[in-house]
């Protein structure tokens, strides 16, 4: 049985994944960048260890390192968390190769399901659906025609290694096509040495649904039911909900048997997610697979009542699933909502820096996965999200007014926030009514980024904070007898003056 | 003694009528509020005015006459004017000095790129230097026409929330 | 429908009452004393109002201060929350008068259950099993040993108008009983002014547990399963947890009935609690009814999933119940521990003072209610409990476990807590294996007082600290050239001298 | 330059042998340690000591060398002895001075009965003031026999934490 896991990770994910650790008696070893030295999951730990430079080339992302410290600290196991080494398959083949338990699925499942065009036809063998268009490889402008014709206008050319938008085009009619894809080649090459693309149809107002699945090292394989991730900016999400607000019993049922599918068609063990997109009138079609934890998966164990990294533990410890499908219930309702440090008004520009202050909401159905603290400074090397709230409500109108309450006692001072926008995104009607998809921020961003109206009573009370601060900030500079006459009479005029440099 | 709070596109006279440890008595463009106003410290005040209760965090900004006020309804950046501000304001005024020719970076990061040098003739809209936070790159343009008078910092440099980066003339 | 509620309370509870009233899109008003200008409630309160000097019998029990508030404040309902006016019913028929709706049962209601006699009574006649003794005020000493002859030594001599152990005693044989009758009424009359008395049989090791009821103002009333709270000192809850490990199914149902019967035989609405006592062998007998939210409620809402105070404003405001008794499901485990600021090491003095550092615990499973944020002063004229711990599990395992990790995580500094002397009764195995009724504490006072061990390592450490620290200050004192002389090489002794004056 | 700490009935022996903003070299009781010592600020430093990772919270005691220290695994007080410190106690004992003859409150509360006045004799374990906070009542008593030698509170009286109540003699 493991008694020691490295947490191959930073920031929120590593506290989390550190929380199940104690709470099942397992030891947890930190490794930690220059910038990291003083943050929550390296004095979370019961070891930690310094692997290198800020940047994650020269830290996080070294393999190397991370595995010395795993031998050095003698930890039986590494957890990658999400990002950084989590899906690369060469991490998960060194640590099998070094007797080291990678939580995670095996090099092989991470491999296919990492190549676009392998999953597709691997999905197409496992009859899961698929986004109609080509099953190998464009290896000509003619094949891709030939293709096109089957599927119609419009279509999306993808890079087969891609993510993140490169390498991508999409065609809305025949004579841009050529170019397409000549330009998308020649953008995969560059990006990810790779130049090989396929064709999609594209799915014009597509819902983004995941299933969370569980599979252990014996066959076994189950769903979580889905999570609603459509509410994204530049495809990364913003708001996660389950249940979605399309979702029906019978469709939750089909997806999920497909889900479980897919993940058995890669022999996955392990917690993993597949993506699917599904159209207004709930086709669905196969996106990818993440094969790692995910983000959003708090809402997945609010709702079903499963610790997810306890399940992911007990897989690698060679044990048998704790649940059949039919003991999965969902129970009410829950939205994740992720907190960037960036500034909305300003173009979303990222706010790295010394956070001051946090308030954390509490009370019923409030969940906070973070790593600040106060003083602790939010570095500019890493990603900019900095918490998650997580709420749960019986009902879904019921998640969303707590989701309001909390995102208004949630304060965070230092760094500038997505806070705000969050609380448009619960205001907004499109949302409220669950009538949404991926287009949902950018169809409502003028909503979204218009301010609550502030009358000329509101904007006094805030001139007034402001002056008060103003004044006993003069007044800590000042502390004299001097000064003091002006604060407690403030009517010798004369003396202000002197008083006032600060 | 007078003040002026600024608020966006307004520009109110404060007056501070009396203060004591408990209750502020000041005037915004002339009306009287009498406030409880106390402070639970590190710029945190809670004020209740008229029964109302207002929860108030106040950050200091750029400047230490700036403040981010965050209350329950919503962000403002305040701007105190004292004596001194004004005075300060007259002088660069009468040297022509001008806050909006410098381009400050908001956050910390790493400077990526700078694509001007000393002297250069700059358009608006141009892009002047690139900005790299948090895995995101961030484009610093010209606000209006102008020439290049100085360049404050160097690629690869690490810079502070607030750094000097590009006077413009 | 009610729009604007006055918390007639402060600390936690103000605060988790005025949740709930966000979420439901209430305005709430707040009242506060001398000492609670900058509480939590104050801040957090839509609307607040000075209401008096800091003790409570000049503020939070001023009933005429309370009415004049809502009136001023256009108020159209009063939450009291717990302790203080809630279980007042002269307050719930001034607000009657008053036409403000008083969230919480009837006059009639909260009179009939607050005097002990008259609520016996009442029970017997609703067939509520009952522990064995008078059904009257014991007005002769013959009389009471005739009472006794039925059910046999040793007793209990209770105050009817009692509460808190004042006008109790318990008698073992006959010899003490005429001047233990004598001793429990003058004492009785001397604290409530009322010299009534009547015998019960004493239960010798009970368990402690409670009913949560749920009834509307038509009669529905229905039961949220049961609160095991055995673990107690002093008359006072120091740990709750639902489902009670002694609990079955059967049993559940059996008392769950009895509980309702309790409540309807008063015509109760709103929520209350039936507190059971139950002997080693399951059988129970119904020990008072409080005819208000208790602090343990959170318990409840995490396994069945209901908001009681959402169904409170519910009821207040003449709905219907949301739940049928059929819709009411526990699922897993949930365990709360009350945070007191007192010091377990010494006595359990009180330690209020000045809140120094929070670390709230969060993640997954995990429910802070409190009202305390740094820099805020602990007053010394009110309840010692400052924050409540509640965690959810999937088993009672796990929420044992959950609870060890999240008071491991919770730090608060400035005061004395008793967060240690809870991690040991997690530790305890008496509790660990839910073998403990109300002498659980006693029984294991020497385990729970005791430290976990810390060898010389672990205290070269803490010393090593500690002087970190003191050199930090001395640092801030003296940051003259000569103390960085000290600080960086710390090897001119000579200079060293003069620097430490602090 | 040496100090001792004090823990319970142990007293050992420190030495700093360096100290730069993260590395703390010091001796305890002979025992050479190289830590990672930082602080987050206010009183939390993180340490790592071989790999082990300990976040520890120390706050100020009764006075200021007086400790208390916050690990994941208890708490202790933690008394630091300097040079100072030494003189004042050799100083206190050439005086005939002894702490131990002082009553002190040790949190905030309201004094609500002094049950002896000044020149009485008490017994060890008589009652001497009775202390009010949060609804409960504390009872504080002799610790030896002794002679009242001072009062220095009044019935009434709101006391802060630390406060001396009575001395002994």
């Amino acid at each position: 049985m493991i008694k020691k896991i490295l947490v191959a990770n930073r920031g929120e994910i590593a506290v989390r994944v550190m929380r199940s650790c104690k709470e099942l008696g397992i030891k947890t070893v930190a490794v930690f960048s220059d910038a990291d030295r003083k943050a929550k999951h390296v004095r979370y730990a019961d070891e930690a260890y310094h692997i290198g430079a800020s940047p994650s080339s020269e830290s996080y992302l070294r393999m190397d390192k991370i595995m010395e410290v795993a031998k050095r600290s003698g930890a039986d196991a590494i957890h990658p968390g999400y990002g950084f080494l989590s899906e690369n398959g060469d991490f998960a083949q060194l640590c099998e190769d070094e007797g080291i338990i990678f939580i995670g699925p095996s090099p092989y499942a991470i491999h296919t399901m990492g190549d676009k065009i392998t999953a597709r036809q691997t999905m197409i063998e496992a009859g899961v659906p698929v986004v109609p268009g080509t099953k190998e490889k464009i290896t000509s402008e003619k094949k891709a025609l030939e293709v096109i014709q089957n599927i119609g206008f419009p279509v999306m050319i993808k890079a087969s290694a891609g993510g993140g938008g490169k390498g991508m085009r999409l065609v809305k009619e025949e004579s841009e096509l050529i170019s397409a894809i000549r330009g998308a080649r020649s953008e995969a090459k560059s990006s990810f040495g790779d130049d090989a693309v396929y064709i999609e149809k594209y799915i014009s107002s597509p819902h983004h649904i995941e299933f969370q699945i569980l599979a252990d090292k014996f066959g076994h394989t189950i769903h979580l039911c889905e999570r609603e991730c459509s509410v994204q900016r530049r495809h990364q999400k913003v708001v996660e909900e389950t249940p979605s607000p399309i979702m029906t019993a019978e469709l939750r049922d089909k997806m999920g048997r497909d889900a479980v599918a897919a993940a058995k068609a890669v022999e996955y063990y392990g917690a993993g997610t597949i993506e699917f997109l599904v159209d207004d009138n709930l086709n669905y079609y196969f996106l990818e697979m993440n094969t790692r934890l995910q983000v959003e998966h708090p809402i997945t164990e609010r709702v079903v009542g499963v610790d997810i990294v306890r399940e992911q533990i007990n897989i690698a410890n060679g044990l048998n699933l704790t649940y059949t499908q039919e003991q999965i219930k969902q129970r009410g309702h829950s939205i994740e909502c992720r907190i960037y440090a960036e500034d909305p008004e300003n173009n979303f520009m990222p706010s790295p820096g010394i956070i001051r202050e946090i308030v954390e909401p509490l009370g019923l159905g409030v969940r906070t996965d973070g790593y600040m603290y106060e003083g602790f400074e939010i570095p500019i090397f890493y990603d900019p999200m900095i918490s998650k709230l997580i709420v749960w409500g019986e009902s879904r109108d019921e998640a969303i007014h707590r989701m309001k309450r909390t995102l208004d006692e949630y304060k965070i001072s230092g760094v500038k926030t997505s806070i705000s926008f969050l609380k448009r995104i619960m205001e907004c009607p499109d949302f409220y009514e669950g009538k949404y998809n991926t287009h949902f921020i950018e169809k409502n961003l003028d909503f979204l980024l218009s301010k609550t109206n502030c009358d000329k009573h509101c904007e006094d009370i805030a001139m007034i904070a402001a002056f008060a601060e103003y004044m006993s900030k003069l007044k800590k500079i000042q502390p004299t007898t001097q000064f003091e006459v002006y604060y407690n009479k403030w009517k010798d005029v004369g003396r202000i003056k002197a008083a006032m440099r600060i | 003694m007078d003040f002026e709070a600024i608020i966006g596109e307004r520009t109110a006279k404060l007056t501070l009528l009396s203060r004591t440890d408990k209750i502020l008595k000041v005037s915004v463009d002339g009306i009287i509020y009498e406030l409880d106003c106390v402070t639970t410290g590190n710029g945190v005040y809670s004020i209740i005015s008229e029964g109302k209760s207002y929860d108030i965090d106040v950050v200091q900004g750029l400047s230490n006459k700036q403040f981010i006020v965050n209350s329950d309804m919503s962000e403002y950046k305040v701007e105190i004017v004292d004596a001194e501000s004004r005075y300060m304001k007259a002088m660069n005024k009468a040297k022509g000095f001008d806050e909006g020719n410098i381009i400050f970076c908001p956050m910390p990061g790493k400077i990526v790129k700078i694509l001007v040098k000393v002297g250069d003739t700059v358009e608006k809209g141009q892009t002047m230097v690139i900005v790299s936070a948090m895995k995101m790159e961030s484009e610093f343009k010209a606000s209006k026409e102008g020439v290049i008078k100085e360049i404050a910092v160097a690629e690869e440099e690490t810079v502070s929330g607030g750094q000097k980066m590009i006077v413009l003339e």
